[in-house]
């Protein structure tokens, strides 16, 4: 294994005012650590480095998960817990209260049941869209091209436009008068309005999506692409293999672990989609793309009654499903270390 | 399908450009297109007046009609190009419409009123760029002021969030310790978390700590990533562990391994949590949007919003100051991005 | 020296406006400062309610849902040097910012009223030869002339409405609806209702109205046609009075547009009246100073300057009743403001009832989310008044438990 | 004075026992090395000395101080890897004055210690460099500088070597061998390079399998392996291990027949016992002389020396070492005779027993 | 037949030149070693061979048909990878039957060829297992063996052994040995491992720069270097190679001093020269006879053979290889006399001349 410093090297140099900075503030760190360490012993140091983090934590997000878990059992709308009634279960019995799980229109909750099977749709057709795209662009890119830096921060900088620019810009130019449109009627074509049209509306979901996030899943994927030994290329070469042969028996199985990494991380980032497309469609036409944690955050913010217990109880529901994700993805990447 | 194979396989790149070269080089062409397309769109757009914004067909630069002075007529006129009937073309201020005609002026000689049907004219146009849309809005607030608390809140944020998250994904990555894994399991379930679910249950915690309307109260509770850690943790776990103990032969403290060898170490990692915390605190906007109510602490995002209103959202302005915001971030990346491959190949979780 | 702090969202000039007169108010109290905190309207809807809910907030806010927020709101009477004057002046709205049951408290005043009511683009319906009908029109007869227009001239848009509750209801008044009973409780679905839903989802469907607004957009979410008007798109526009001063800037003399009254139902004429008000906040420290600034700013000589710079038809009858003058507005928007101000007159008391009711914004959220899944084509417009019903009554019922 | 004292040291990874009780004491400047297959517990037995383990049970001394609960950092040993572990990213400078820094040594004492090391190790040119840009030799002495510097009481060595390609290697052994002689230090050096072993050591200790098989100085074990094992492992090519026989009287049989002057002894009479011969102790002899007759398998001509390989009857595999060139090709037939005064035997618990035979002496 | 032809190759990487114009002929069934320094382009060499390297210029044929623009996959070579290059994600089974299956072989006779190779070396056992779960040796013998499957004309080996530990390296050696005695290939083997190349080879092939320095039979090789850069190169420890001169009457003199009985001739006679002498041809003698005497600086003793490091006048450096043990310590002064018949002279363009002495033949 080499150590990632030639990467590191060049920068020293430049920010060699800051390097000096921080030697100083090691030095200033450093007779305290190392008091609190003959003190706790070296075996207790761990805590030591975790306790900052986990101090932080604690406060703002396990903390808030179990104030939201109060939330789900209580109703009303006041917002300190203390002056909530109790109400039981009351709230999960209400969104899981369906004639058939299968037929949203059959729940009394509807528009939550709707957002799970939108948020499912989205996530498969993301998933799909999103492998292929990334896989595309990081095969190209792991070709011997021309100027690959450049392609790469192509690729990635949609990667650092915030979810609400992402989906101005794109609304900018799929609304009936953009510049997709003008395009399509000077080309000879009719107007198409997209946000009309439900599978318009998710293709286009699942497209900006894809547009925003791949380049951060095409360099995920160059990088196990460039992990590739060479010699495996001129070996299969030797082999007389032939190039589609050499993409399906010798790239693809060798490049799994990544691909596995991403299908997980889109999968995750899925679930939690909201934002981009909520800026983008408005959930919209009828509730065609709207997402469960666009119905959280409405229930929760955007409708009159600011109805916490509802939304708490469906972000409970929310937060086991992704849990579930969680320990999938463990068992995939303990077996893979395995 | 040999072919697609190819433009995927291929790996000489001596000699000549075979077919799928050209393939994959167009395949970049769309992409740089597709890419940079919508942006650049967004920044040309944000260069039209509110009149040119909504128009269809769209122009791609910004134009604006041109005006006249014409003697005799106190206000500028609207220049349009008229077919006369004797086939020529001319260029015609307009003095004002009434129905579905006309009266014009020729500027040259503005003693004669021609009637012309207002289908029959055409604007006059020129590129214009509407700096107003840029300078307007920041002149009618404190920019500045908006700025340092954007500033503020984002250079700090990310300091803490890189310095604690560290410390942890060192603890995570270099000892065996006990309760490890249940410290990782905490990482990775709340990695999934999306922050718009547990948005009221922290605002609480937030007031109860009483840090409404302080910029601490954006700064604080975003600063512990799980993100960040598992990051950190999967780049450090490639560092040889040789070095660490070759430091501790070095009779280096815990706290020296931490800052001298492998925060360095670490640096394509940091510089790529880095940039994400910079993107996330600079774009953070429904947090500050409810913690923050005194336009002294308002950052920049907020206050840029502040031009969507109830019944109208004034988009010159909006997509002006959305350009701006995307300044700093466009920064910060050409100064990182090259770290990113590194930083992210290596946590590429191995 | 005290100072108050404002919350402030802006569609327009009005922020400048604002924080021009408070300059001017400062001059004249030196004990007070006012920090003008511009706010996006979503901080408005979103955020202030939970501060509100957690003691938190601002000394004095501009809001649009003044039922919803009425328990948090101050009470200035005990502080105002003339209260007579002021619940004279701001009466029937004034009911609109209290808690039921309450018939004395007065919150705050009216920086805008506002009033539904269409534009129609004048140039198109000349180009197609048609004469526009007259001022007691009814819809259907306006729906028709409007798809003649439309198809002789092309344009996708004969009846743009926008996606609003308030707008809907606009129409819904006209046809009869009344949405709440004498006692207060809701009644939601009536015939009057029906009968608006299925205007709605028939002109859809016979392409009066384009799927673009109502079909587009999920929930609550508003959707204008602005654009597509200044496009010359769209034939008539019902909207409201606050795209008076939008229009006269980005429509410009492309076409000539015009504000006709309110089209009429079996029931009435009426548009929808709303508006914003700017109201004192029960947390604040400083009662007094609030009301001070208050009365002073509805003040009918600072209100009317108010108005007349923005653009604002007036939420002060007195003021109303004496006119206000728009010196900026152009001729077509000067005229659009005069329709509007006389539209006042014709709203109907049930529509007043309405916007006051506590639980409006629900019913709206409803009423519009429901009728756009029929719209779209998701649901049935039966399956939607079930689910109307049921959605209000859930709500308020979540509303009314208390510990 | 800085000796080490190993009592008793046992280390288990959880059920696995990698050190089975190792006993040893080392002086103060005397250079031993760590020898045995791979996995036998060399390393880990380094890093118990060094610290970086914790032990199962027994004890570590070093200057007669117990230093078994000390952690790494509070020894005041000094280790080079077999990695080198030189910090990425800081000059070969900051690398050899890092631990100077970490133990509080004042500024200017530093930098003349860190000097002086550079030229006694010929780096003062690329004191400034990161070890990145250095060469394999460069950075193996880069990563005893940083040793040296610290003036430790003891230097250990896990296969400081063998990253280096072989002329590299031959050059860097010499260059140790020269710098024990001129600092003189204890040093302890792990490696499985037998020339490495042979020409640096003053005592090599042979670990088998978590136990000390022998400790000795070079040349007493090559010429007097304790047991089989040792036998096996030190010599390259590795010793001819011949199964045999003692017959009534005592003498060898090799294949069923004696090997005329080899006693071993009565009291093995009957016993199976292995014969060792090493390589260069077998020759080629008149056929009446002969200990066997062997046919040559395969030859590998190194021009300065020849290796037949050879086999015979009875399963009987040789290996013979030939100076210079040598005119045999496979498939010949060929008598031998082994150098009566080298053999070696050992019983059937691999001990080796003496011969009754002359002391030997060098040539 | 599976000869091979290369006539005079060029390879650029743009401005530099890697191969400046080769020209050799391989004959079918020859085992020929391509050894040189690092750098000096053998492995490039390989490659073009290979087809894995386009040409700058020449022309290569194999079976008298030109191949130079036919790519890699279609020669019908096999290439074993220094790394191996094995395809990680499938059974050592799989990895062998690649190849074929990409050839459109039919799965039974897939079956009955992996098999078959998978017996001979020795990999039955692990048909199933992945390459991970291999040792280095076995590793390599899958590498080997997916070679074999195919039956290729000609077999391409870069530095096959070079990952490989000692023991490991002279045991698969060996084995490489006997797999050519066996199926009798061409194979063409790049090393920089002396062992390798002298006892592998039927002709070794030393390559500098990019050129061939000298093409012939190791033993050919190892006595009659044509060259200094050969003579260097070829043997280890390295010839000694000492600055001397040619006297008036074309007598040799080493350190102003003639030496007795080499008389390179007169037509060298005023000029420098190099006197080249191999370690085991130095010997330690009486004083009288001595060529020169040397101080001992360093003695390493291997048990079976000792080599001595030494410096006499003049900057003499000699390394001097002596059999067994031997009871000599650093410092010591030593009379040392080259053997005559081994001694030889390089003029000063670093070519070979001849002695005029009797002729050697191996001993
Ligand atoms: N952390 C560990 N957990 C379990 N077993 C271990 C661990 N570290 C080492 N071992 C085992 O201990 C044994 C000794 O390992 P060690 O590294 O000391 O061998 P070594 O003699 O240095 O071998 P090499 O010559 O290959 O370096 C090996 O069998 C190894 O598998
Ligand atoms: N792609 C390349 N671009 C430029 N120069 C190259 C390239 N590949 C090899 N070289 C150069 O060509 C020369 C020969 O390389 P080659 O790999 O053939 O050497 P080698 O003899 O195999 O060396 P080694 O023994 O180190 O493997 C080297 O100097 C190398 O730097
Ligand atoms: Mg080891
Ligand atoms: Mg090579």
């Amino acid at each position: 294994m080499t150590s990632p410093a030639p990467s590191a090297a060049p920068v020293r140099a430049r920010f060699a005012p800051f390097e000096r900075l921080g030697l100083a503030l090691v030095r200033l760190f450093d007779p305290p650590m190392r008091a609190v360490q003959r003190l706790v012993g070296v075996g207790r140091m761990p805590y030591v480095f975790l306790l900052p983090n986990a101090l932080f934590f604690g406060v703002f997000v396990f903390l808030p998960i179990g104030i939201n878990i109060v939330f789900s059992v209580t109703g009303g709308t006041a917002l300190f817990p203390s002056q909530r009634p109790y109400v039981g279960g009351q709230q999960y019995a209400y969104l899981l209260d369906c004639g058939s799980y299968l037929e949203p229109a059959t729940c009394r909750e509807d528009h939550f049941w709707r957002g799970v099977a939108n948020t499912l749709k989205f996530t498969i057709f993301q998933m799909i869209a999103m492998v292929l795209f990334s896989l595309a662009a990081a095969l190209v890119l792991n070709r011997p091209i021309r100027g690959r830096g450049f392609f790469r921060a192509v690729f990635f900088f949609p990667v650092l436009l915030s979810p609400v620019v992402v989906a101005l810009i794109w609304k900018w130019i799929l609304q009936r008068d953009g510049l997709l449109n003008a395009v399509l009627t000077t080309a000879g074509g009719e107007k198409i309005l997209f946000f009309v049209d439900p599978g318009w509306a998710m293709f286009w979901s699942v497209f900006v999506s894809v547009w925003a996030h791949m380049g951060f899943y095409t360099l995920i994927l160059l990088a196990g692409l460039q992990a590739i030994p060479r010699d495996i290329y001129e070996a299969a070469e030797m082999d007389g293999t032939r190039p589609w042969r050499t993409l399906v028996r010798i790239t693809l199985p060798l490049l799994w672990p990544n691909l596995l990494v991403v299908l997980v991380l889109v999968l995750i980032r899925s679930v939690q989609v909201f934002d981009e497309v909520f800026v983008l469609t408005g959930g919209g036409p009828g509730t065609a793309t709207m997402m469960i944690v666009q119905y959280i955050y409405t229930t929760a913010f955007a409708n009159q009654v600011q109805n916490f217990g509802l939304a708490a109880a469906a972000s409970v529901l929310l937060g086991l499903v992704l849990f579930g994700l969680t320990l999938l993805q463990l068992y995939f990447t303990r077996r893979k270390a395995a | 399908m040999t072919g697609i194979a190819r433009l995927f396989t291929a790996r000489r790149g001596v000699g000549r450009l075979h077919w799928t070269d050209w393939v994959s080089y167009a395949f970049l062409a769309v992409a740089v297109v597709l890419m940079f397309g919508p942006v650049l769109w967004l920044v040309l757009s944000s260069f039209k007046t509110p009149a040119a914004l909504l128009e269809f067909p769209p122009t791609l630069a910004p134009v604006a009609q041109k005006e006249v002075r014409v003697e005799g007529y106190p206000q500028p006129l609207p220049l349009f190009s008229v077919p006369m009937e004797d086939g020529t073309v001319r260029q015609l201020a307009q003095v004002r419409r009434v129905g579905i005609i006309a009266q014009m002026v020729d500027p040259a000689s503005p003693a004669a009123t021609v009637r012309v049907p207002v289908d029959k004219r055409t604007p006059v146009r020129e590129v214009a760029f509407a700096f107003e849309n840029y300078i307007e809005p920041l002149a009618k607030f404190d920019f500045l002021r908006f700025l340092g608390n954007s500033l503020f809140v984002t250079v700090v944020a990310t300091l803490i969030t890189l310095v604690i998250n560290s410390m942890a994904a060192y603890a995570l990555s270099v000892y065996e310790f006990k309760g490890k894994s249940l410290a990782m399991l905490g990482v990775i379930g709340t990695l999934m978390i999306p922050i718009t679910i547990i948005l009221v249950p922290v605002y609480l915690v937030v007031t109860e700590m009483g840090l409404v309307n302080s910029l601490w109260a954006v700064i604080l509770p975003g600063a512990a990533t799980p993100t960040g850690v598992f990051l950190l943790r999967q780049y450090m776990l490639t560092i040889p562990r040789d070095l660490i103990e070759a430091a501790r032969m070095d009779k280096a403290s815990e706290w020296r391994i931490y800052a001298r060898i492998v925060m360095p170490l670490s640096l394509p990692a940091l510089a790529v949590l880095a940039i994400f915390s910079i993107m996330w605190r600079w774009n953070d906007f429904l947090w500050p949007l409810a913690v923050l109510t005194k336009s002294e602490v308002h950052t920049l995002q907020i206050a840029l919003n502040a031009f969507q209103g109830e019944l109208q959202t004034q988009w010159h302005y909006l997509l002006a100051m959305t350009v701006v915001t995307l300044a700093p971030v466009a920064i910060v990346f050409a100064f990182l991005q090259r770290f990113i491959t590194t930083g992210i190949a290596n946590t590429g979780m191995k | 020296q005290t100072t108050l702090r404002m919350m402030w969202y802006s569609d327009g000039n009005e922020g400048e406006v604002m924080a021009d007169l408070l300059k001017r108010f400062e001059d004249k109290n030196k004990d007070i400062k006012v920090v003008l905190d511009n706010a996006p309207f979503k901080a408005i809807t979103e955020t202030l309610p939970v501060q509100l809910a957690s003691g938190q907030g601002p000394d004095i806010a501009r809001i649009t849902d003044m039922g919803g927020l009425a328990p948090f709101l101050l009470d200035l009477r005990p502080h105002l040097k003339d209260a007579a004057t002021f619940e004279k002046n701001y009466g029937p709205f004034l009911e609109w910012m209290r808690v039921p049951g309450n018939t004395t408290a007065i919150p705050g005043y009216m920086t805008q009223l506002t009033v539904t009511g269409p534009f129609v683009n004048k140039t198109l319906f000349e180009q197609a030869g048609v004469p526009m009908p007259g001022p007691k029109a009814t819809w259907e007869e306006w729906a028709k002339a409007l798809k003649t227009v439309a198809d002789k001239v092309k344009a996708p848009f004969p009846l743009a409405l926008d996606r609003s509750g308030h707008r809907f209801f606009g129409l819904a008044v006209s046809q009869g609806a009344k949405v709440v009973d004498a006692k207060g409780e809701p009644a939601v679905v009536d015939e009057g209702f029906k009968r608006a839903a299925q205007l709605i989802v028939d002109w859809h469907k016979s392409g009066v109205m384009s799927k673009e607004l109502w079909g587009s957009v999920s929930g609550a979410a508003y959707r204008g046609a602005n654009e597509e008007f200044k496009n010359a798109q769209v034939v008539m526009y019902v909207s409201g009075s606050w795209q008076i001063a939008q229009f006269d800037k980005t429509v410009g003399d492309a076409f000539d547009w015009v504000a006709v009254p309110t089209p009429c139902g079996p029931a009435n004429c009426s548009g929808m009246p709303g508006g914003a008000g700017l109201v004192g906040i029960k947390a604040t420290k400083n009662p007094a100073e609030v009301a001070r600034l208050l009365e002073w700013l509805a003040s009918d000589e600072v209100v009317s300057e108010f108005y007349s710079r923005t653009l604002f038809v007036p939420g002060n009858l007195s003021v109303a009743k004496k006119g206000v003058a728009y010196p900026s507005a152009k001729p077509q928007a000067a005229a659009a403001l005069k329709v509007f101000g006389e539209a006042v007159a014709a709203i109907d008391p049930a529509a007043y009832k309405i916007q006051g009711w506590t639980n409006s914004r629900i019913v709206f959220n409803a009423a519009i989310s429901r009728i756009g899944q029929a719209v779209s084509g998701e649901t049935t417009l039966d399956e939607a008044y079930k689910r109307i019903e049921s959605d209000v009554a859930q709500q308020i019922a979540e509303r009314a438990k208390k510990q | 004075m800085a000796g080490l004292e190993l009592r008793a040291i046992r280390k288990d990874y959880g059920p696995v026992a990698v050190l089975k009780g190792v006993d040893l004491s080392i002086a103060d400047g005397e250079f031993v090395v760590f020898v045995g297959p791979s996995g036998c517990g060399k390393s880990t037995l380094l890093r118990v000395i060094a610290g970086l383990e914790t032990v199962t049970g027994g004890a570590v001394t070093i200057d007669g101080q117990d230093v078994t609960r000390v952690p790494a950092s509070d020894r005041g040993l000094a280790m080079v890897f077999q990695s080198y572990a030189l910090y990425p990213h800081m000059s070969v400078y900051d690398n050899m004055a890092f631990a100077l820094e970490n133990m509080g040594v004042a500024k200017p004492e530093i930098d003349a210690r860190v000097r002086r090391a550079a030229a006694m190790l010929r780096l003062t040119d690329y004191l400034a460099r990161k070890p990145g840009a250095l060469s394999g030799g460069q950075r193996q002495r880069v990563a005893i500088g940083r040793a040296i510097v610290r003036d430790p009481k003891i230097f250990l060595f896990d296969e400081p070597l063998s990253n280096l390609d072989a002329e590299l290697r031959v050059a860097t052994r010499k260059e140790l061998a020269a710098l024990h002689a001129e600092i003189g230090g204890t040093m302890i050096y792990v490696t499985h390079d037998q020339v490495e072993a042979m020409t640096l050591a003053d005592r090599i200790v042979v670990l088998n399998g978590g136990r000390i098989e022998q400790v000795g100085r070079p040349l007493d074990l090559y010429n007097e392996p304790a047991n089989l094992f040792v036998a096996g492992f030190i010599g390259s090519p590795r010793m001819n291990l011949l199964p045999a026989g003692v017959d009534a009287v005592g003498a060898l049989t090799l294949a069923g027949r004696a090997l005329a002057g080899v006693t071993p002894g009565a009291q093995l009479a009957g016993e199976a016992v292995t014969l060792g011969v090493r390589p260069e102790h077998v020759g080629l002899c008149a056929a009446p002389e002969a200990d066997a007759t062997v046919a040559v398998d395969l030859v590998e001509q190194l021009g300065g020396e020849t290796f037949l390989y050879a086999s015979g009857q009875a399963d009987l595999k040789l290996t013979i070492r030939l100076d210079g060139q040598v005119g045999v090709g496979r498939g010949d037939i060929l008598p031998v005779r082994f150098d009566r005064a080298r053999l070696h035997v050992f019983d059937a618990a691999g001990r080796a027993r003496p011969l009754g035979l002359a002391p030997r002496s060098p040539a």
